[in-house]
């Protein structure tokens, strides 16, 4: 579990997503976010995360999101890969 | 009984709906989920009597892999917090939608074996077409909206997670 | 048990196909009718093992009359004979066109009371789509092509043959 | 239950047509069948049976048919009210 740092950023990747970039958390910290906006689109290109961003969903808070929404200090991000569940 | 061990369970009745979502750590037996839900129903009061209509779901472990090998177990991983709370929102707004009385949606996680349920779904209204149609439309809801992740465990040992479900 | 009631009982094993039609006099337990069914199934061989899709409907009597007056009962008339062999060949037809592996058909005659159960229809099927098409599409079978008749009985003593199935 | 005689045509009724027609079930005899071909839509005329034929459905020999069938002896020929099952 990452650090419960509630100024950054908490990012989690689920299954096979988290297979794939070898990690589950990390927290983004909150200095790396007084510069300007940062989105869910810009964290997968700076953390390199594998695939395409549009082969995953967005979670902001644990709610849906775009991969354009503003994050703000104190947010959990997810990224989730394709959903196979019932 | 493993069944018992729920993991979190969220009990609502917003707006006349009577509303129970479980997720199983352990095996759950379905009818014994089903009936003691009946019961809870009856016991809540004089007007929300056995629904003329009710539609029921179970899904369970297929014996073989998506690739046709004989299957050892499926996990099924979730986003616990996010994954409790899709579920409570798709089932609200699809009961909203089709005027329903009760929906029961018990799902499992963790490992689960062939044979073993994983979801049950089970809709309560005065006519069977809603009944029905909110049955289907919440199961395709919870299958493609709701976080949950399934890999595939085989005899080898070896383990895939899948990116898609079995088509409807 | 007046579940246990059996009239008549109909088990097919048609091309693989799983059928049980009964007809029940008496009061009948829907879940318990579906665990006694499960139990049969499973012990009818390990390649018939737990369907991984099964739809259920169960259908009860309302506690109001069409005309929205208590209702005291509800009374099913039957052609003795004819209804066993329309079900039997309408259960057929569709899970066979749905290509489904089980089929359950439980459904009162006589004098049913409100909150009783009126039907029971349960299919078992490899994939989610065929076991609720043919669940709804073999409900609506039975309501219009199956010979049953209902009575309104009021509280009033009088009484009336209703011409139609409520919407679906 | 009407006489067991096998030549004849065993006629029923159901549900609200039986209330209506004041009785459940006919024996017509097989010597008015000899002269010509005889069909449930005949038969619902000579009886007299209340409403339309158009209303009500046809079996013979306990099979959905088609008014005009021609019956044969020993046939039962039932006129069912609209259904209201399950």
């Amino acid at each position: 579990m990452g650090e419960p740092s509630a100024a950054g950023i908490r990012i989690r990747l689920f299954a096979g997503l988290q297979e794939q970039a070898g990690w589950a958390e990390r927290q983004w910290t909150a200095d790396a976010l007084v510069e300007a906006t940062l989105t869910p689109r810009q964290l997968w290109q700076t953390l390199q995360l594998p695939g395409e961003l549009n082969s995953v969903r967005v979670a902001i808070n644990q709610q849906f999101a775009a991969a354009d929404t503003p994050l703000l200090p104190g947010d959990e991000l997810a990224f989730l890969p394709p959903i196979s569940g019932g | 009984m493993s069944w018992l061990s729920y993991l979190r369970s969220a009990v609502a009745d917003a707006e006349g709906l009577q509303l129970k979502i479980d997720l199983h750590l352990e095996a759950f037996e379905p009818l014994a989920c089903l009936e003691q839900w009946q019961r809870q129903l009856a016991a809540s009061g004089p007007s929300t009597n056995a629904s003329a209509a009710e539609s029921v779901f179970i899904g369970r472990v297929r014996a073989a892999a998506a690739d046709g090998t004989p299957l050892l177990a499926l996990e099924l991983e979730h986003y616990p917090g996010m994954t409790e709370r899709q579920l409570q929102q798709l089932a609200t707004g699809c009961c909203a939608r089709h005027g329903v009385g009760s929906c029961l949606v018990q799902h499992r996680i963790g490992r689960v074996l062939p044979g073993e349920a994983i979801v049950l779904v089970a809709i309560g209204a005065d006519r069977r077409g809603p009944a029905q149609r909110c049955c289907q439309e919440l199961l395709e809801a919870l299958k493609h909206d709701a976080p949950f992740w399934k890999r595939e465990w085989r005899r080898d040992g070896t383990g895939e997670w899948l990116t898609s479900n079995t088509p409807l």
